[in-house]
């Protein structure tokens, strides 16, 4: 019994001590953490909302809001540019089904639910076939779609070229900017007004 | 029901644990020299695996979050399951010598084996809830079942060719491995 | 000493004479960058569990020998994590699950128990040093050879240009298991031409 | 090209031969029986020629040409003896180059030809020790690595002096992703069974596969316990499909005659040097070859299963093999 | 009628054609025979006579010491002048009994009964064993201990065996076709021995004159049944025989008499008829002398003992070089080093080949054709794989003791390996293992 | 920061004790030797070996079916206390290295037939004993070469197996697979060694042989120490005697004694 009591004490003093250099560690670097996390979903959806070109003409305030809903059974993010409490965009990200598992793509859309951009942030995609859906060729096609525009690929009656050998991909692209579409459209009312449930994740002021 | 069987059935072909998501490979190429070794080892990790996916959980869900402890996970984790598969070996070995004799052996194996561990932090990063998380420990361990004895099976076939020396043993395990995975790359765009 | 350092560069590779950690060696390699980055993170693991160990060797009975490794490498593994996703966050994002995973890297482990926990301190370090540096180096030139044939580039930079057709199979799963097979035949004939 | 490995001596007279009995022998050697499966695949390969031009004879040529060169230069290397005249690395490269789209670039068929010979069975000793099917592996490597040159398919312009038609059209398994119905309404049954339709080199008319087939049937080297119940677990499990949803699913004689299919149970399953050695095992290993093509054929996103089929039944054959090891003579089996 | 077989064999060329009508005729007396004690897998007997001794036909100069063996006779008269060992057809060398011919072969006196329906079954045994008769298919058993099986055993069915299924060999044929009358009545001798009521001959269906000569002297009887057989390599094997006529498999590592049978070539009947009937032990046996090698071949009634050289001498001489000289047919044979050893009691043929062509092996394709061709169902490249590695156990595993060595597997494998030769090897290993 | 300490401490006091309880549970252990072992081995469960945990290495060391050195992570040092605890003595003992006694090479030994099968000298042997006409002469297939575990011997254009006396260990794998029984392992400092297997008369042999033993005796004669005999008409050397002098080597007729001096 004394060799397991200082089986136990040994081990416990271990963990003990384990537990104390990693609250600390977590206290530098929490923050930082939290941060990188953060600049790294806004990554996408700065680009789509076009913060880079907006910020040049800034006089006022910028902010980044997001809010998560339910759509179609899937966890939805989206999120909205105000500037000067003017709504001047919404980008929204969503997925379509890919080649290799699901394809997220975050959709850039202005007031009148015009796509300004869409990134893709994550997907499985085979290299060189269906990963090619990143590139910027294949991209631009849905600049100035809108839900007026048929966003499918050429084969299934729409007018988007879809990559060669990588239909299945462009489809599933399509599929998520569609999606992104009519979300955009039923929600259209909270997203240029409405406030309860928008959560700030960035501020830009610049004061004159 | 029809997302818990796709993500049931493409843990074990698509997303093998083994073959394309590069975990659990050492217990894979050490144990499976023979075809009842792989067997005993891939129901041992099958067994520990769905466990070990469930008890994590808990442990994520019930300690870690409502405490705020989450950068304490893979410490935890790893205690976890190293607990766990003592307490498991201690009460196989009371309950059924048979299946002790079985499957105990290859019990201390699997406590530091990636396989298990991953599984655990995959279960938590994509975010499961109980059931898929059981579910996915579950396919998993038997992804890693299918792909161990298939391979055990081959290389007991293998030490009877003429391979050449230099690629003998692990290398051709390796190449065995990679052509498995290659075979198994079929399955990809099933679900 | 630099006997120690020596000796996981080629004689006790880690990864092609020792064959362990493959998992994360296979892996990451898809890109000579992410080697460089596995590696180090491993190194860094490697040798403070290797100091901490040779230092408390004497203190912790053998019972607990195994449980209290594992703590104390899952506490560096945990803060090399943390550091990595405040510091580094892509590459931390592209290593994913990986680093975590250190904690059950068999090299680490084993170098604890079969150096660290019966050598003094200063040789624990220098192995575990020579160790890591082995198991980066080896990352590195799995990675680089993955990365040209497989992607037509090296740390990113593209070498053929575009007309280069790409041998995807080698940054995908069958090709790591193929091309590391390959290398370890390759590294068996090698040490068995030395030796004649 | 007399003197291959199978060294015929005759013998100084002095002293008399001692051997160990038989002292006859069949005459059937491999050298034989690999050249007689060659023969086998002569009509699918000169319809495929015809079909898609010359662009398909140099495809073949180059791919075989590949397999032999590396499987000698490895013999070589290994200081084995070279036995390139056994004619199963022609074999090999001929049954890679069948399986490829006829606009494939040259290089591609070389890459295939050394992938082949190279990991797919030199690296396991060569001849009869590889446990998947070197053809197969020389394809869905080049699959893998260039899916965009391996899933572009020239239509076909039969005449044997034509170039390569630009225009691409789509194989009829490729169709099928597209619906049912749009596959069904471009592609007649009649042009598949005898060759008119888009397609690897040699897969394109069952007609020409099967007379191949019958020559090997009745030449022996093949038997009926690998491509029947291939086939037919394809038919079967594609026709319960198509009559529970017709709407969805084509029926199973366009699985039948499109695609891979014929060619890969009657002349690639069957290698026996990696499908299982008994009967009941070879049953079981067709079997599992079907259910694995029509899961990959219905329900994957990526049109054709049948090369994934078999390389995964090869993996699964040593298993298969020790399962059904047979019921020796005079041994009391379960069921007496 | 019905042709019976069995699953698996093989068809070689039966190449019968160059002795099936040779008429069997006495070989010249030889000026000097070899006699092994040591015939048979058994125990090798003790010799009776010592160098310088003078001996007559039919006197038995050596004696069985264990239970499994027979007694071996002076097959000519004659001063024995040498006892040691030399080579014989089965292995290196033997201790064996050199005689001199003094030409005129001068026969002990015997006598026989021709009543021996009044015989008891012990008082047939004891004369056959006496007679020194062993099995002459091949095997060499010695028919007395076949014909005493342990307690309990239940016989109650014997088989003839005519099937000569080894090609080239027709003296089983030849003396079906000459003597059948005595061949039957030597079986009903044997039959009698263990009061067997049901008796088979089974007959290969390319063997014609036989069937019919047979036929004719069964005259309908119910004691005796012909079966033909489906002409197929290895119809004669007594499993096989057993498997084809009677439908019951010999359990494996099981003899015959597990289920109830019994087995006996037609020459052996043939000298349990002379054992029995006139009193003369087995001194000489019908020889198919054969192959390309010979300048005429022929079926002669030899001397046991006769040298190689002797045989090859009345048949005209070797014609063109001689490649290999094995005694048995082409399947089973065992090649000889020389032709100055002794044709024994179990020497049904002396073929000889001229053009030896030997391919060389290369690995195994896993065509499965020896698993087809193999009658005992065994998976031949498995087992001699694992010889080669040395991993005997497993060869055992896959039934390496099962194995007859009929030489099927090896006839029929398109990569020349030498199968056969890898399995005796396991078997020999394995024999050894055992013995320790 | 308190519910980390807590939480992880507790997790701890978990642990230790679920192995203290283990502990218990295994102290009916049959063997101490196996923990004794199993501490110094690695512990790591790694697998490499093939063994699914270094208990099972450590048992089999003790049954004697492995070699101490087949952990792969294990230490030299670590390795002689192994050897301490197997109670196998760390080798001082005299080394011993396989030589061939046999010099009947294909231009030297004459053959009785011409063989035509397995080559390997087990199998062959099986067929009279091998193509060789001596009895008791290696049949140069090679079957030595190819069991050597540390690739030592090779066949020389003589076709007998030649041996690389600093790659031989010892390890009596070539003796006790060559069925001519013509290697032997010699003390490596003895230089001088009768390389002939033949208990045939000298006639005999010389009609098959060109450098077989006759059992002349001319080297007992040679002999100063009176390290050789004569047995079976066979000349053998007492390795207890033997100065290493190389007289006998000098005097065979037949140049049947070998001398690597
Ligand atoms: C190994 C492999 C990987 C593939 N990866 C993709 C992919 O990532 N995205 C995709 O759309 N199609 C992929 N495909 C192709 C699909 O299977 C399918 O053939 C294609 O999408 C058909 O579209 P097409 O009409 O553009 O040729 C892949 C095919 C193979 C064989
Ligand atoms: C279409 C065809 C082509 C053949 N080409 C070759 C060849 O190129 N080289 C070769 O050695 N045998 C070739 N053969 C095989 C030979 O005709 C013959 O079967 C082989 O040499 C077997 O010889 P063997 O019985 O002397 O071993 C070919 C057979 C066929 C049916
Ligand atoms: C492969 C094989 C083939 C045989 N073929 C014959 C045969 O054709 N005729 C025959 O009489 N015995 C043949 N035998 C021997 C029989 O199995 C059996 O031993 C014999 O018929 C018993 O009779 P005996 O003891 O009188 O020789 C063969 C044996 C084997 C193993
Ligand atoms: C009936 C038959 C089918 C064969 N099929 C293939 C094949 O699909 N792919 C291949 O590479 N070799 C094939 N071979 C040739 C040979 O078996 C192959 O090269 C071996 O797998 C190499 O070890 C075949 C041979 C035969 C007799
Ligand atoms: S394994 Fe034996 S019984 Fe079977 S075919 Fe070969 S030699 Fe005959
Ligand atoms: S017959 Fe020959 S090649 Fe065919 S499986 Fe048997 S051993 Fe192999
Ligand atoms: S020494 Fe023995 S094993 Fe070696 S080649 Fe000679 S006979 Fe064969
Ligand atoms: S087998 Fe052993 S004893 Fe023989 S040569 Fe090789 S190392 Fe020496
Ligand atoms: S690194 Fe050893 S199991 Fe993954």
């Amino acid at each position: 019994m004394r060799e397991i009591g200082r089986l136990v004490l040994v081990l416990t003093l271990i963990t003990l001590i384990a537990a104390l250099a990693l609250a600390q560690t977590n206290k530098l670097t929490k923050d930082r953490i939290e941060n990188a996390r953060r600049e790294y979903e806004l990554r996408a959806v700065k680009k789509v909302l076009l913060i880079e070109e907006k910020l040049k003409e800034l006089n006022g305030e910028l902010v980044i809001e997001k809010k998560q809903l339910e759509f179609e059974e899937t966890k939805v993010s989206l999120y909205r540019g105000r500037m000067n409490e003017k709504i001047f965009g919404a980008a929204i990200k969503t997925a379509g089904k890919g080649y290799g598992g699901d394809i997220e793509v975050v959709v850039g859309l202005n007031r009148k639910g015009v796509i300004t951009k869409i990134e893709i942030v994550d997907h499985k995609e085979t290299p060189g076939l269906g990963a090619k859906i990143t590139r910027a060729l294949f991209r631009d096609q849905f600049k100035g779609k809108s839900a007026k525009n048929k966003i499918k690929v050429r084969k299934d009656g729409g007018e988007i070229d879809a990559i060669s050998g990588a239909t299945v991909s462009s489809r599933g692209v399509c599929q998520a900017v569609e999606k992104a579409l009519k979300l955009f459209s039923e929600e259209k009312e909270d997203i240029l007004k409405g406030s309860s449930g928008w959560e700030v994740l960035e501020r830009f002021v610049k004061e004159e | 029901m029809g997302e818990i069987f796709i993500l049931f059935f493409s843990a074990i072909l698509v997303n093998n644990f083994v073959l394309s998501r590069f975990l659990g490979i050492c217990p894979y190429l050490g144990v499976s020299r023979r075809v009842e070794m792989a067997v005993g080892m891939s129901m041992a990790v099958v067994f520990v695996m769905t466990l070990a996916s469930l008890v994590t959980w808990l442990v994520y869900n019930f300690i870690l979050l409502p405490f705020n402890l989450l950068y304490l996970y893979i410490v935890a984790f790893i205690l976890v399951i190293a607990t766990l598969v003592q307490l498991v070996e201690m009460v196989i070995q009371k309950v059924s010598p048979t299946i002790y004799q079985a499957l105990g052996i290859y019990l201390p194996l699997i406590t530091t084996n990636c396989a298990v561990l991953g599984v655990a932090f995959l279960n938590i990063q994509e975010g499961y809830g109980l059931l898929k998380t059981t579910i996915h420990g579950l396919g998993a361990g038997v992804g890693f079942g299918l792909a161990i004895v298939l391979f055990a099976g081959i290389r007991e076939r293998l030490e009877l060719a003429d391979i050449g020396d230099a690629m003998k043993g692990t290398a051709i395990g390796l190449v065995v491995a990679g052509l498995l995975s290659l075979a198994f790359m079929g399955f990809r765009g099933l679900f | 000493m630099t006997n120690f350092l020596v000796k996981g560069l080629w004689k006790e590779n880690p990864i092609f004479r020792l064959v362990l950690g493959i998992c994360p060696t296979l892996a990451v390699t898809t890109q000579a960058i992410n080697g460089v980055g596995m590696g180090l993170a491993t190194t860094v693991v490697l040798v403070c569990s290797n100091l901490v160990i040779s230092a408390l060797r004497k203190f912790i009975p053998p019972r607990v020998r195994i449980p209290s490794f594992i703590v104390i490498i899952a506490s560096f593994v945990s803060i090399v994590n943390m550091i990595m996703e405040g510091f580094y966050f892509e590459l931390h994002k592209e290593l994913g699950l990986f680093i975590p995973l250190i904690v059950v890297n068999c090299i680490i482990l084993g170098r604890a128990e079969a150096f660290a926990s019966r050598n003094p301190v200063l040789s624990s370090l220098a192995d575990g040093l020579g160790m890591g540096i082995g198991f980066t180096l080896s990352l590195i030139v799995l990675g680089s050879i993955r990365e040209i044939l497989g992607a037509g580039t090296i740390l990113g930079v593209s070498l053929f240009g575009e007309g280069y057709l790409p041998f995807l199979i080698m940054i995908l799963p069958p090709g790591a298991f193929i091309s590391l097979g390959l290398l370890l035949g390759l590294m068996n004939r090698i040490s068995k031409e030395r030796s004649n | 090209m007399q003197k291959g490995n199978l060294q015929k001596r005759k013998l100084n007279n002095q002293k008399l031969i001692v051997s160990a009995p038989p002292h006859i022998r069949d005459g059937l050697t491999v050298r034989r029986i690999m050249w007689e499966v060659v023969l086998a695949l002569g009509p699918t390969t000169l319809l495929g020629i015809y079909i898609f031009g010359w662009r398909a004879l140099t495809i073949i040529l180059t791919s075989t040409a590949t397999a032999i060169l590396t499987e000698a230069a490895i013999q070589k290397f290994c200081k084995k003896k070279v036995a390139v005249a056994d004619g199963s690395a022609a074999l090999t490269g001929l049954l890679l180059a069948l399986n490829l789209p006829p606009g494939v670039p040259l290089w591609l068929a070389g890459i295939g030809g050394a992938m082949a010979i190279g990991l797919g069975k030199q690296v396991f000793g060569g001849l009869g020790n590889n446990p998947f099917n070197p053809a197969l592996v020389g394809r869905v490597v080049l699959l893998i690595s260039w899916p965009n040159l391996m899933t572009t398919w020239p239509k076909p312009t039969p005449g044997l002096f034509r170039s390569v038609d630009v225009v691409t059209g789509a194989t009829p398994l490729g169709l099928l992703k597209e619906g049912a119905a749009v596959a069904t309404s471009q592609v007649s049954l009649w042009d598949a069974f005898w060759g008119n339709i888009g397609g690897c080199i040699g897969e394109v008319s069952a007609l020409a596969l099967l007379i191949g087939a019958i020559f090997l049937f009745w030449r022996k080297h093949i038997s009926w316990h690998i491509p029947i119940p291939f086939i037919a677990t394809v038919v079967l499990v594609s026709g319960i499909f198509w009559l529970l949803n017709p709407a969805k699913y084509v029926h199973p004689l366009f699985h039948l005659l499109t695609g891979g299919l014929i060619l890969g149970a009657f002349f690639m399953a069957t290698d026996m040097v990696t499908s299982p050695v008994t009967r009941k095992g070879q049953i079981i290993f067709a079997v599992g070859c079907g259910l694995i093509t029509v899961a990959i054929r219905l329900f994957s996103k990526s049109p054709e299963g049948v090369s994934f089929a078999i390389l995964m039944m090869n993996g699964a054959t040593p298993l298969i093999d020790r399962w059904t090891r047979l019921r020796k003579f005079g041994e009391v089996s379960v069921n007496a | 009628m019905k042709i019976l077989t069995f699953p698996g064999g093989v068809h070689p060329p039966t190449s019968k054609e160059a002795t099936r009508d040779k008429k069997i005729e006495p070989a010249k007396i030889p000026e000097r025979v070899i006699i092994p004690l040591l015939q048979h897998t058994g125990a090798p007997g003790e010799a009776l006579v010592s160098k310088g001794d003078r001996v007559t036909v039919g006197q038995k100069i050596g004696e069985a010491k264990a239970f499994v063996s027979a007694p071996v006779h002076a097959t000519i008269s004659g001063e024995v002048i040498e006892i040691k060992p030399l080579p014989y057809p089965l292995g290196l060398n033997t201790d064996s009994i050199v005689i001199q011919s003094d030409g005129k072969d001068e026969w002990l006196e015997v006598e026989g009964t021709k009543d021996w329906k009044a015989l008891s079954p012990d008082k047939i045994r004891e004369t056959i064993r006496e007679a020194g008769i062993v099995g002459l298919g091949g095997a060499a058993f010695p028919t007395h201990v076949k014909l005493s099986p342990p307690e309990g055993k239940k016989i109650d069915a014997y088989i003839l065996n005519g099937a000569e299924c080894e090609p080239y060999l027709t003296c089983d044929y030849r003396l079906m076709v000459e003597r059948p009358k005595e061949i039957l009545e030597g079986f009903r001798i044997l039959m009698a021995a263990l009061s067997v009521k049901n008796g088979y001959i089974g007959i290969e269906d390319n063997k014609r004159e036989a069937i019919s000569a047979m036929g004719r002297e069964l005259n309908g009887e119910p004691d005796i049944q012909m079966k033909v057989l489906k002409t197929k390599y290895p119809q004669g094997g007594e499993k096989q025989l057993i498997k084809a006529i009677l439908r019951k498999e010999v359990p494996s590592g099981g003899l015959p008499f597990d289920v109830g049978v019994l087995v006996s070539n037609v020459g052996t009947a043939f000298s349990c008829w002379e054992a029995v009937v006139s009193g003369k032990p087995l001194v000489e046996r019908v020889i198919t002398v054969t192959g390309p090698g010979v300048k005429e071949p022929k079926n002669l009634r030899v001397r046991i003992g006769t040298r190689v050289s002797d045989l090859i001498e009345a048949c005209g001489g070797f014609n063109g070089k001689p490649g290999k000289i094995i005694m048995g047919g082409p399947m089973m044979g065992l090649t000889q080093f020389t032709d100055e050893v002794p044709v024994i009691k179990g020497t049904s043929g002396i073929l000889v080949q001229t053009d030896v062509l030997w391919d060389e092996e290369i690995a195994c394709i896993r065509c499965g054709k020896c698993i087809q061709s193999c009658p005992l169902y065994l998976m031949p490249t498995m087992i001699s794989l694992y010889s080669k590695r040395g991993r005997l156990e497993e060869a055992k595993d896959y039934g390496a003791l099962d194995c007859i060595e009929c030489g099927a597997c090896g006839y029929t494998c398109p990569a020349r390996i030498p199968l056969v030769q890898w399995i005796k090897y396991a078997k020999r290993e394995l024999a050894k293992k055992k013995a320790q | 920061m308190l519910p980390a300490i807590l939480s992880l401490g507790g997790l701890g006091l978990l642990f230790a004790f679920g192995l203290g309880l283990a502990a218990r549970k295994f102290a009916v252990k049959v063997d101490p030797r196996i923990e004794k072992i199993a501490e110094i081995l690695p512990g790591v469960n790694c697998g490499a070996c093939g063994f699914p945990n270094c208990q099972a290495v450590a048992a089999a060391l003790i049954e004697g079916k492995i070699e101490s050195d087949s952990c792969v992570l294990v230490e030299e040092e670590a390795l002689r206390n192994i050897a301490e605890i197997l109670g196998q003595e760390v080798k001082v003992k005299e080394k011993k290295v396989a030589r061939l006694i046999c010099q009947g090479g294909k231009d030297q030994a004459k053959e009785k037939y011409v063989y035509q099968g397995v080559r390997e000298c087990r199998v062959a042997n099986l067929l009279f004993g091998g193509e060789k006409a001596c009895a008791y002469g290696c049949l140069g297939l090679g079957t030595c070469v190819q069991e050597c575990p540390f690739g030592a011997i090779a066949l020389d254009e003589n076709n007998l197996p030649l041996i690389n006396e600093d790659k031989c260990t010892g390890c009596r794998k070539c003796v006790e697979v060559c069925p001519k029984e013509v290697l032997t392992l010699i003390p490596k400092p003895k230089k001088v060694w009768i390389a002939c297997n033949s208990r045939a008369k000298g006639a005999q042999v010389k009609k098959v042989c060109q450098e077989g033993c006759i059992g002349c005796g001319l080297c007992l004669k040679a002999c100063k120490p009176k390290a050789i005999t004569l047995e079976n008409n066979l000349a053998r050397i007492d390795y207890q005697k033997c100065t290493n002098c190389g007289d006998c080597v000098e005097k065979c007729p037949t140049k049947a004694i070998t001398c690597c001096l």
